[in-house]
């Protein structure tokens, strides 16, 4: 067990890929000599070179449609959009190709590829460094999403995407790259895909959300806790699959639900998330299901009372959830 | 041997044999595409996509390039092409009737739409030009993973206009990958044609943006094709980098069966470009060297006709998928690597 | 009044506008000599020439983004994309571009521009031109969305988009090109983008659909009536923004509700309509909230038997509402 | 008057006062973007993105083209641009201080992302090449309402690798509308040289595949890129088309303030670009001609101190936009047109 950083669990788990199969390489702009913009591939061109560790013409859709090619060979790409807000040159390569080629061969041809985006604001980036773009991509059957919240589920689910058949959009949120800390085990593992994750057990509340609002709701919890509301807080970790049966078990073991999200709200994952169960507990629920999420604006501006407005944290969550509790 | 030393297909390192071949499978993907229309025409299946006129580009090419070792990622009018290198007409009807047993796509995508891993054939989809980047990325694979393969990727004039045409060549053209990019003009993008599609005179040209050769190829000409082919083959395992060839030929056939042509061009404008048709050429070429006659063309068509009909009853016969399987291979199953 | 089918709706209501305002022009692959790969635009050419009825280069990107630049100069453009399934291409333009124009401006930039597109299947496309795309751009805020059912409403949806401040997505299903006919007022007149229409009154159960999936659902509703079930039928004909004041009242009058739209299920509009109900109506409904939607696979296949097992229809349309009716 | 048969600028067209007009500019810009990196690191704002050592070509080129006539889609390097057609110093402050009275956004955008709709400054992104294709609207609409104006672009060299440089060259190339599309080739692309980033030696000669002139200027000259520029505006007004236009610069900061280039690039590099920095070049020049001396220098030196001092207390103490005012604008609010 070390304590790292979640941006130096998404470093070494590409390191311990790399190192464990050659086929795994990392392709993106900047990701080479300057370890990437955020610093996630800092080291791993010293240690693999060039041709591992590639820097790339400022392409996205050439980066995610030669990786597939590379996938469809056989090797193991790792694309990085230098931010997913720049992933959407990409969209045709990622839903008309990478999410439909074992489909559409009938099982002859697959294509195994991770996709690596950082999402989301709070970081003065404004509208175009600040998205969050799950809902584009979410809904398309053949691509699987996930999004980490901790270091632990960073490195675990970065290595099971690499590993996986399938291709992968790996969703970093760009907030916890340094704010969040965490044990990691020195030792190969993984965290399945499709598993979501209880990160904190409680009897009267349950809050489902994903990526950096977690933390606040884990803050918030610990707030309530203090006044004898015992809050779930269920972590989906994967977007795509959705882990249904772990959805349900945790709106049934409080009846009141809060879906959490800094995406905005419209037809965002917390939709489906509600959908599915208005389809399958109505009547375990003690009060509506409630959503919290960004505004349905274009995306957060970058003026500092703007971007604050817009931004979640501990403080809304935790009213929110006070709301829902009193309910 | 004086003859020999002549004839261009020997000065190019062809056989006898292989020139005949080469004009079978032309004769063969033609008649192929002809069925397919009647087939269409008969209501016996609800599309065709005809690639009549351009299989003299895709065939000199084809046997440029080497079977199962390098990656081939045709586009939709490339019945030629994928003939020439392991698809069957039984494969073919297959398709066309999009039968379960179907190896490119058990019956679920359009005609046209090619793959079979067996033959390196990379499965296709319709919208166009997506194939180049991913040429490009098995060409980067036979870089880092050191393979004296090449990929090769075909589309057409119009397709040449969108973006991931000029990404693809341009990564390739920075890595000095081993690509072979060609290009079938055929001077049409379904009504529009070349003048108010393409900005340039000669989409070859476009190469010079990226740093590599362009060639403009006369597509009717079979032994020009390969010999262009085979010399872009070569540069790229020694490690020269990609080669734009582009083939000019005609669209003959209307853009496919859902097309009425005359809406937009001339019969007459039509019928001249027939004079051009590369495969009686051949067959005039075959001839005056002496490798070809009346009875072995004779013979041929016969067999050809024998294998298309054969293969017709067979696709046509084929039972269809089931329909719950339309649930299968969304991700991996149980058991798949 | 006039019988016109949908589709000469669609060009009757280009060409009225196209008379009207000449800063009205289209643009897009085909649309010219040929006038569309479905004849949306046959005859314009011949009436406005080369210049108002424009044939493009192959490329989206492009046909969007050199309309986005010409809208905010201030014409009127159409842009035509010839499937919806080749729109993703345009994704980044339309998304990161049209979208965001008057918002990152802070109101000064505008971008009046409407972009028709082609859905759905039952044609024997295959894969790639029998999809639906409303799931990728709904949620995006900045973007109009509308998908009309009828001729009615296909003209007077259409010249409401060609006559809005904002980016508007026209999406016209293939499958009512044809199919589809009815009585179209001759005088000019717009369908207000935003409001839905109950196309059926009934008090037993509610169907919220959109598209194609209103004629099956009248039909079942038709046929349902013979057994004494009255089905209100509510067409939400602009997806975004959704009529949420229609939405709750359709739901109220029954208190049963099925979501029905061709687009796969997941992440589909019909998650956010759902959502919507299960935050509002929660002690209204008599019946869990019900969704029949397209299989979550990548697209629909072309081998008849494949199509015919993932398009919706009457008979499977009229299972369900049978089946929330005796709930 | 024989000085002035002489001198460039008038056989350019060029009176005394506008080059000196243009020498003001440059180093306006220059001392704006001098500021904003002092005050990005005193840490008064967030992020400053600088564009010395690419302001002669800016201000080049600005200069050939007729403000509020023409339509301008600049990048985020172009502060010189900007402010040669119309935006202040005071407006920038304004931007880099996110402030509600900022004309570019009201303070909801990134420094760098310009848009005037009264200087037909058009709104921009940060998605790279976006702008490209809008050009070529503005250019179609020129066309269209048969209007003699020409729309202008800018972006960088890695940013003419995306697929939008590609389909709006050859979309402006086939209708030969009235566009001037110019690459700033400042060498880089963040970390990535130019040799790695783009496949041929001249981005310029990519205009080969759209059927229009492609020019490489040295973009430290100013005068000859006001002649390059201006000989493109008058063919496009004539109707010929549009023009690629390189600018070949160097990229004399890191990439923005949030960016060590010293892992990538050398100090010696760096150092031997800025011995080519058109500011001092052009002082020289006019200074040879006898327009300009020490006294005209100190004293103009002393006039962009205060204003910039003036703009940044101004920006500085503007109030921020209502948090509110997150939710406005999304859609057209009543009344608006
Ligand atoms: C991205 C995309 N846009 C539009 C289409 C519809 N479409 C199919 S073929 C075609 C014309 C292609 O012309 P060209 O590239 O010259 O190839 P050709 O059919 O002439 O061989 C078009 C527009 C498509 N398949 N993909
Ligand atoms: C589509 C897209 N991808 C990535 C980025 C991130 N990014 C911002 S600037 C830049 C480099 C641009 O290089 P160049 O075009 O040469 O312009 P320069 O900054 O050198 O002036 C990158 C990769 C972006 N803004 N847009
Ligand atoms: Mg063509
Ligand atoms: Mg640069």
């Amino acid at each position: 067990m070390a304590m790292l950083t979640y941006l130096d669990a998404i470093r070494l788990a590409m390191k311990d890929e790399m190192e464990r199969d050659e086929n795994v390489f990392v392709l993106g702009e900047d990701v080479g000599l300057k370890g990437g913009v955020f610093g996630t591939t800092k080291g791993l061109h010293a240690q693999f070179g060039d041709d591992r560790v590639m820097d790339t013409p400022l392409a996205e859709s050439a980066i995610s449609g030669v990786a597939i090619g590379a996938a469809m060979y056989g090797m193991r790409p790792i694309a990085e959009m230098q931010y997913s807000d720049f992933m959407l040159p990409a969209t045709n390569q990622i839903i008309s190709e990478a999410a439909k080629i074992r489909y559409r061969s009938n099982n002859d041809w697959t294509c195994p590829l991770v996709v690596r985006a950082p999402i989301g604001g709070g970081v003065f980036g404004g509208l175009y460094h600040s998205q969050c773009p799950e809902s584009i991509f979410f809904g398309t059957p053949g691509l699987k999403i996930v999004v980490p919240s901790t270091p632990y589920d960073a490195k675990g689910l970065l290595i099971a995407a690499i590993r996986d058949l399938d291709p992968v959009l790996y969703f970093e949120h760009k907030k916890c790259y340094r704010m969040i800390t965490g044990e990691v085990p020195d030792e190969d593992y993984i965290v399945p895909i499709g598993k979501a994750d209880v990160k904190r057990d409680g009897t009267d509340i349950t809050v489902i959300t994903y990526g950096l609002t977690v933390h606040f709701a884990l803050q918030a919890a610990e707030e309530l806790a203090k006044d004898g509301i015992n809050a779930l807080i269920l972590d989906l970790r994967t977007l795509q699959p959705l882990d249904r049966d772990a959805i349900l078990e945790a709106v049934k073991k409080t009846g009141k639900v809060l879906i959490l999200h800094e995406d905005n709200k419209t037809g965002g994952v917390g939709a489906e998330v509600a959908a599915i169960i208005a389809e399958e507990l109505m009547y375990d629920l003690d009060a509506p299901i409630m959503r919290l999420c960004g505004y349905d604006v274009p995306a957060m501006p970058i003026s500092p009372p703007l971007e604050k407005f817009y931004m979640l944290n501990a403080e809304k969550v935790q009213e929110a959830m006070l709301q829902l509790a009193r309910y | 041997m004086v003859i020999a030393q002549l004839t261009k297909h020997r000065q190019l390192g062809l056989s006898d044999e292989q020139v005949i071949e080469m004009y079978r499978t032309m004769m063969l993907a033609r008649k192929f595409d002809e069925r397919g229309l009647i087939l269409q025409r008969a209501g016996k299946i609800n599309f065709h996509v005809s690639g009549i006129g351009q299989e003299a580009a895709q065939v000199g090419a084809a046997f440029a390039l080497e079977k199962q070792k390098d990656y081939f990622l045709p586009y939709y009018r490339d019945y030629a092409l994928v003939l020439s290198i392991g698809m069957t007409v039984k494969d073919l009807m297959l398709a066309i009737f999009a039968k379960a047993e179907d190896p490119n796509s058990g019956g679920r995508q359009m005609p046209g739409h090619f793959g079979y891993k067996k033959h390196h054939i990379v499965t296709g989809s319709s919208p166009v030009t997506t194939q180049v980047p991913h040429a490009v990325g098995f060409a980067l694979a036979a870089k880092l993973k050191k393979q004296n393969f090449v990929s090769f990727v075909t589309f057409g004039d119009g397709s040449s206009n969108q973006g991931d045409f000029h990404e693809g060549c341009n990564f390739a053209g920075v890595h000095k990958l081993p690509v072979i990019f060609m290009c079938e003009n055929n001077q049409y993008a379904i009504s529009v044609p070349y003048h108010k599609q393409v900005g340039c005179a000669r989409i070859a040209d476009r190469a010079i943006g990226y740093g590599f050769p362009g060639v403009a190829v006369d597509g009717n000409d079979v032994l020009e094709m390969y010999r262009v082919v085979k010399e872009a083959r070569e540069r790229a395992i020694r490690g020269e980098g990609p080669t734009l060839i582009e083939a000019i030929v005609y669209r003959v056939s209307p853009h496919s069966t859902s097309d009425d042509d005359m809406a937009y061009r001339t019969k007459e404008e039509v019928d001249m470009h027939i004079q051009n048709d590369g495969i009686p050429k051949f067959r005039a070429y075959l001839e005056e060297i002496g490798v070809w006659n009346e009875q072995k063309e004779a013979a041929m068509q016969q067999a050809i006709a024998q294998e298309i009909k054969e293969a017709t009853e067979y696709g046509d016969k084929a039972p269809f998928p089931t329909p719950e399987s339309t649930l299968r291979h969304v991700y991996a199953e149980e058991g798949d690597i």
